[in-house]
């Protein structure tokens, strides 16, 4: 084999005055990065197959390990940046399509950044969370046009509503692009605090059957696991049309990771890939939408509420029009910066729009076609703390998807080497070897606890705005202000700009 | 049995009688004047019959998982849509997207099929989906299929392609057992010819048996039909277009 | 009144621990013949060779008897038992009346007819005494003459050999260690004790003893002879059954007893190297003198004595032993001398090492382990608690571990402890 | 009594517990680098991590209610504080014949050749508090705990 041009990512720095020679970094990392050198007696590591996910720096005891970035620099070059470069020698080596994990980690601007939270003062004075009540619950799915009240009580029949104690759901991760052990994590801590954790296209393992009042399970164009009891173990379907990640293209769980337990969960062979195909081939219309979701809703006896979930693209406010006719009850959107074990880094990095513009569009065509009530909106791909959260629903949305965010919960830290299969953190892989390193009571507890701050902080900021009801703040734009913002961006977010 | 009239039946209803009829233990229900209602036996989970006179509509027996409707017509488009368990007859033609991504249970038609037929269809362990197409399919046949078994008969399309183009693109598992008459070019690179295996032989003779048996043809007659057997050249059709990013 | 003890060992203090657990008040008269303070026998060897003092040699602390409720009657000989009137007479006269009587009276070295055997420096290896009398004889560049090749013999000979003494060891026996060890373990203990300059003379055994009053020689079978300062004389030993002799209390090669650890009279308990107990491993009444088993046959009796409910049916062999650094476990069968036995063996003479599984209908039955004994005792447990390891021999051979266990069993290891 | 229990599903390999451990038992119980560094000749680790593939634990003494270890040991060395339960043994009057670790049924007592020949185990680092290998793992598969987290059916060893 001829030369790889490749040159090192990380560097890796060993402290040898704290190194005790413990070899806790030899056995943990999968990348075989670190090694006991027999003949020299001490700790060697091998910078290139260094993926910078801290499982080493995170467990070593002594703290004597630091990872950085490889100082190598290619000459200075406005246009060609070194991971253009760097990309070429791959592509050029191999001929392959780049495959990237996790989100889009282009520096694009961050509009959750740009926009400011109103607070009260003097007038409409603020409120004490820890003082009063204030409401957060949040129900998604279809709302009649009016409500008929007889006798003190509601006479109108209300579709099937999904009830969250926070606005907060963890999003669509198949078991197969993430471990047995991060699903039940999330399914486990979904039901503490009282939201609901997603399958994706993935089945659910029978471990995780006792948790359909916290599941939502995800019907996509590989239609993998799914069959009548999954559909009745759910409290929600999702169709997925898209995600964020990877608009417009299907998603490959590689073969090898088609272990055991994926495969009696996905109901396909071991090892062989799963391969969910771009469209759903009974799909083509939004006609043929609503087949599928009439479908599945007959075949759940419409106890269900049916959720459709695309990527944010340039159309979305129509299709996301088209979705709500379609009888879905709610719309799931998911932003250009949504995660995914494994894209075409290309796609990842350059389809797909902003989902605070995606939002801001879909809520505002829905409202103007008078059909907002018809759904709820539910956006995710990008949401990082409280204050995003507050922002997407001054912005229209009824709730948020978390992925990402859940699992950096969970321990990842964001190396985006997911489709790999050698997550050190137990997340993005089927090795049980690496799958035991997450213990689902401490990955339960830690997601749990995001939530529970997260709602806390949820809290304080609407009472901060004189808000007591999470309702109230729901397309709220006037408690938004932009900045940095150009008066075209302004308009699409339909928010004023800071100080008017 | 339990016979009811669907003329002028929307179909919500119409599916909510056939549900009752079953949870109150009819074992056969006829549905007569069918007129393009959907979903009839999504989701139903029985050991019931159903017989269909008319054209049931869209997503018939969608994610069913164990009835048997026998259709006196033709069927719409997505019958058997992931489908589990059960069997489904057609006398007559089938639309587009019949049998996609079915896990188990098997389809007889008699007549044609449209369009991605059989797609993305998988089979696990004892779960093997077969379907039996009396005539010829439209394009995309088979594309992305993963497990299961189809037989195409291509009854009556002397002269002419028995199946359309983009035939088993992405196909990754299960085996096609297609007669005489096609365009090679309209193949996917990732099947290949397969010799036929006494397996395969007594699998072609019990099911062209039922085939004769429901649509009464001669089975002597086609039984004595010649396949060729199609297979995928590898499970993982995609598994080194990538590079690690 | 209550309950009186002859013996002073492991038996002994295993029956005070015994009784103790059931009955906190009745005084206990424990009577021996040795006038010392309960010490561990198998130490003598290390006393001999200078490892340990005698101050560290006492098998339990100083105050054991006091907080125990324990009247020692020491360096006192039970010379009678009357069985009718239930007591016991003493070499000073004093008749001691039992409610419950354990007799754990030990072993007493075998001699064999030989004549001149019975010289001033001919002694045997058992007790504390016998090293302080042969501590006084040798010293650096004697010569002495061990009589039996088994694991007093060589713990004799490796002491004598730390302290400068020229030894020669005679067995009657084609190997040594013959009742701990199989021919290829025993070849490989022998080079290394050959290597620290042991002598061995095999299949022979003394012929003629020379010298007046005191050894000056031998001369054995086999036509040679060796000049000796010292011979130490260390065949075996055999249950002293000196007490009961003349009495109803059944005996055959040792006391007869339960499973309590009760004789066929009511009331009277043995316990130790002067019984003859079952031994799990070959599912027959054997002489088991090992600590271990002493102790736990004492601390039935005890149990039993007191009213209480225990029984011990897992005796078998078991033993851990070093010579000049080389460790070796053993335990259960290590011969089977009939069919039906599987052996596995892994045998590595150039690393002094060898492991050996014996099996039975797939349970095992016994084991050696030279010079790999970590963790040996799971082997142990593999014998006493009867398990099936027909799929996991193979592994345990190369790796002592739980690891190489089926779920159940490996979870039923990692929950253990507690006595449930 | 309070025993460390080992979960196996969630023993990641890392043999922290070993580590700590060693510091546990070391004369610097608060640094890790002085306990290596320093230290011209550890002690083992009382506690042992068994690996093969997928599965592993981390294992020590069960301080059984009934000892093989204490009821085999031919000097008194090893005892049962009949206060705290806790297995111990008598570094002087032990004289390293490793009876003991023919006796236990666990495997879990080491030899420790470090100065003189004894028959190293874990002490429950002293029962004061939670020891240092539960306290230290990093991913909870060793829980300290009146409760085992296994149930079987047939009891184990002593």
């Amino acid at each position: 084999m001829a030369l790889s041009y490749a040159v090192p990512n990380f560097l890796i720095e060993r402290d040898e005055s704290r190194c005790i020679d413990c070899q806790v970094c030899v056995r943990q990392c999968a990348n075989e990065v670190h090694k006991f050198d027999e003949d020299d007696e001490k700790i060697v590591s091998d910078t290139m197959k260094c993926v910078n996910c801290h499982r080493c720096v995170v467990l070593c005891p002594t703290k004597a390990l630091t990872v950085r970035e490889f100082p190598l620099e290619f000459k200075k070059n406005g246009h060609w940046k070194s991971d253009d470069i760097k990309s070429i020698y791959i592509q050029a080596e191999t001929g392959g399509v780049l495959l990237a994990g996790m989100g889009n980690d282009k520096p694009y601007p961050i509009y959750w950044d740009k926009m400011l939270i109103n607070a009260s003062q003097v007038t409409n004075p603020s409120i004490d969370p820890l003082r009063e009540p204030m409401e957060i619950k949040t129900f998604l799915g279809r709302k009649p046009a009016s409500l008929e009240i007889e006798n003190g009580k509601l006479k109108t029949k209300l579709p099937p509503q999904l009830e969250l104690e926070v606005p907060v759901m963890f999003s669509a991760m198949s078991f197969g692009s993430i471990s047995l052990n991060a699903h039940k994590s999330l399914a486990r801590a979904a039901r503490e605090v009282g939201t609901f954790f997603n399958t994706g296209e993935g089945g659910l393992h029978r471990d995780l059957a006792d948790f359909g009042d916290n599941c939502i399970v995800q019907v996509a164009s590989g239609r993998f696991g799914v069959h009548q009891e999954y559909l009745d173990a759910g409290s929600a379907i999702e169709i997925k049309i898209g995600q964020g990640a990877k608009p417009g293209i299907g998603g490959h769980l590689p073969g090898e990771k088609v272990g055991p337990e994926v495969s009696q969960t996905r109901m396909i062979p071991e090892g062989s890939d799963a391969i969910s195909p771009a469209p759903h081939h009974d799909i083509y219309s939004i006609e043929d939408l609503r087949q599928l979701i009439y479908s599945l809703k007959e075949a759940t006896n419409y106890k269900k509420p049916v959720f459709v979930k695309i990527a944010a693209v340039h159309n979305v406010a129509a299709i996301a029009s088209g979705i709500a006719r379609a009888g879905a009850d709610v719309i799931a959107i998911d932003g250009f910066r949504g995660g995914t074990g494994a894209a075409p880094l290309r796609t990842r990095d350059s389809v797909g729009i902003p989902i605070e513009f995606a939002l801001a569009a879909v809520d505002t065509r829905l409202r103007q076609e008078g059909i907002r009530n018809q759904v709820s909106l539910v956006i995710g791909g990008s949401i990082r703390n409280s204050s995003d959260i507050v922002k997407a629903v001054a912005l229209g949305a009824d709730a948020v998807y978390i992925g990402t965010a859940a699992l950096m919960a969970l321990g990842c830290h964001l190396c985006q080497k997911c489709y790999t299969g050698k997550c050190n953190w137990g997340i993005a892989t089927q090795d049980p070897r690496l799958v035991k390193r997450l213990n689902p009571e401490i990955g339960a507890r830690r997601a749990a606890n995001l939530l529970k701050a997260w709602k806390h902080e949820i809290k304080e900021l609407l009472g901060g705005m004189g808000i007591n009801a999470l309702e109230s703040l729901r397309g709220n734009r006037l408690m938004l202000r932009g900045i940095d913002l150009t008066e075209k961006e302004l308009e699409i977010l339909g928010i004023k700009a800071a100080g008017e | 049995m339990v016979t009811i009239d669907a003329k002028g039946v929307y179909y919500k209803e119409l599916n909510e009688k056939v549900k009752e009829a079953i949870s109150s233990g009819a074992e056969h229900i006829e549905l007569i004047n069918v007129n393009g209602q959907r979903y009839i036996g999504d989701g139903i989970s029985a050991s019931a019959k159903i017989t269909i006179h008319g054209i049931p509509g869209n997503d018939m027996a969608a994610f069913m998982n164990g009835p048997t409707i026998e259709v006196f017509g033709n069927g719409q488009d997505a019958v058997g849509n992931t489908m589990n368990s059960g069997t489904i007859v057609i006398h007559g033609n089938a639309g587009d997207v019949t049998g996609y991504a079915m896990r188990g249970g098997e389809i007889f038609i008699k007549g044609n099929v449209g369009y991605r037929v059989g797609i993305h269809m998988k089979a696990y362990q004892d779960k093997v989906p077969v379907m039996v197409i009396g005539g010829k399919a439209g394009d995309f046949f088979a594309e992305y299929m993963a497990g299961g078994k189809i037989i195409l008969l291509g009854l009556g399309c002397e002269g002419e392609s028995v199946v359309g183009r983009y035939c088993a693109t992405g196909l990754h598992g299960g085996t096609l057992y297609i007669r005489n008459n096609f365009e090679e070019r309209y193949f996917g690179k990732e099947v290949q010819r397969d010799e036929l295996t006494m397996e395969d032989k007594e699998f072609l003779k019990s099911y062209l048996t039922r085939f004769s048996d429901y649509f009464g043809y001669d089975k002597q007659e086609i039984l004595g039909l010649d396949f060729i057997k199609f297979v995928p050249v590898g499970s993982r059709p995609y598994g080194n277009m990538y590079a690690k990013w | 009144m209550a309950y009186v003890i002859i013996g002073n060992s492991a038996a002994a203090i295993g029956a005070v621990e015994g009784i103790r657990k059931v009955d906190r008040e009745t005084p206990i008269t424990l009577v021996s013949s040795e006038p010392y303070h309960t010490y561990s026998r198998p130490l003598i060897s290390y006393y001999l060779a200078g490892k340990v003092e005698e101050s560290l040699m006492v098998y339990r602390k100083k105050d054991f008897y006091e907080k125990n409720g324990v009247k020692a009657i020491l360096g006192c000989r039970a010379e009678a038992l009357d069985v009718e009137k239930k007591s016991v007479k003493l070499a000073n006269g004093q008749k001691l009346p039992y409610e419950k009587l354990l007799i754990a009276t030990g072993g007493k070295p075998f001699i064999p007819p030989i004549a001149g055997l019975d010289k001033k420096n001919v002694k045997t290896f058992i007790k504390l005494d016998d090293v302080k009398e042969i501590d006084a004889l040798v010293s650096r560049g004697s010569k002495v003459i061990i009589l039996g090749a088994g694991l007093i013999g060589l713990k004799a000979a490796e002491a004598l050999a730390e302290i400068g003494a020229e030894v020669v060891v005679v067995e009657l026996a084609e190997y040594i260690l013959s009742s701990i060890l199989d021919e290829d373990a025993a070849k490989i203990v022998q080079k290394h004790l050959e290597n620290k300059g042991i002598k061995f003379e095999l299949g022979t055994t003394i012929e003629k003893v020379l010298g007046d009053e005191e050894v000056r020689a031998v001369e054995l079978k086999n036509g040679s002879t060796y000049t000796c300062d010292l011979t130490i004389v260390a065949i075996g030993v055999r249950p002293n059954l000196e007490l009961v002799e003349g009495t109803p209390v059944t005996t055959e090669a040792g006391i007869v007893v339960n499973d309590s650890m009760e004789t066929n009279i009511p009331g009277i308990y043995a316990a130790g190297d002067v019984t003859q107990g079952y031994d799990m491993t070959y599912g027959e009444k054997r002489v088991l003198p090992i600590l271990p088993n002493a102790y736990k046959q004492g601390e039935t009796a005890g149990i039993n004595m007191a009213g209480g409910n225990a029984k011990w049916a897992e005796g078998f062999a078991f033993n851990s032993i070093s010579f000049f650094g080389l460790p070796m476990t053993t335990a259960g069968i290590v011969n089977p001398r009939e069919e039906g036995y599987q052996e596995l063996e892994k045998c590595e003479p150039e690393n002094n090492l060898y492991k050996k599984l014996v099996l039975k209908d797939g349970k095992l039955v016994g084991h050696i382990s030279l010079n790999c004994i970590e963790r040996s005792g799971i082997l142990t447990s593999f014998i006493r608690e009867k398990v099936d390891i027909t799929n996991i021999a193979e592994k345990l051979l190369n790796e002592n571990g739980l690891i190489v266990l089926e779920e159940e069993l490996r979870h039923r290891k990692l929950v253990g402890g507690g006595a449930a | 009594m309070k025993r460390v229990y080992a979960k196996e599903e969630y023993c990641i390999g890392c043999r922290l517990c070993e580590i700590y451990c060693i510091l546990s038992h070391s004369e610097y119980k608060n640094d890790l680098i002085k306990a290596f560094k320093k230290s011209l000749q550890r002690p083992p680790a009382r506690i042992q991590v068994e690996e093969e593939g997928a599965l592993s634990f981390a294992l020590q003494c069960r301080h059984c209610d009934e000892a093989y270890c204490v009821k085999s040991c031919i000097t008194g060395a090893m005892q049962k504080d009949p206060e705290t339960g806790v297995v111990f043994n008598e570094k002087e009057r032990c004289v390293g014949c490793w009876t003991c670790i023919a006796a236990c049924p666990y495997g879990a007592i080491i030899k420790d050749e470090t100065s003189k020949k004894i028959a190293s185990k874990c002490d429950l680092c002293g029962q004061n508090e939670t020891p240092y290998c539960v306290q230290n793992c990093p991913n909870g598969a060793l829980i300290f705990s009146e409760e085992p987290p296994y149930k079987t059916s047939v009891k184990g060893g002593e």
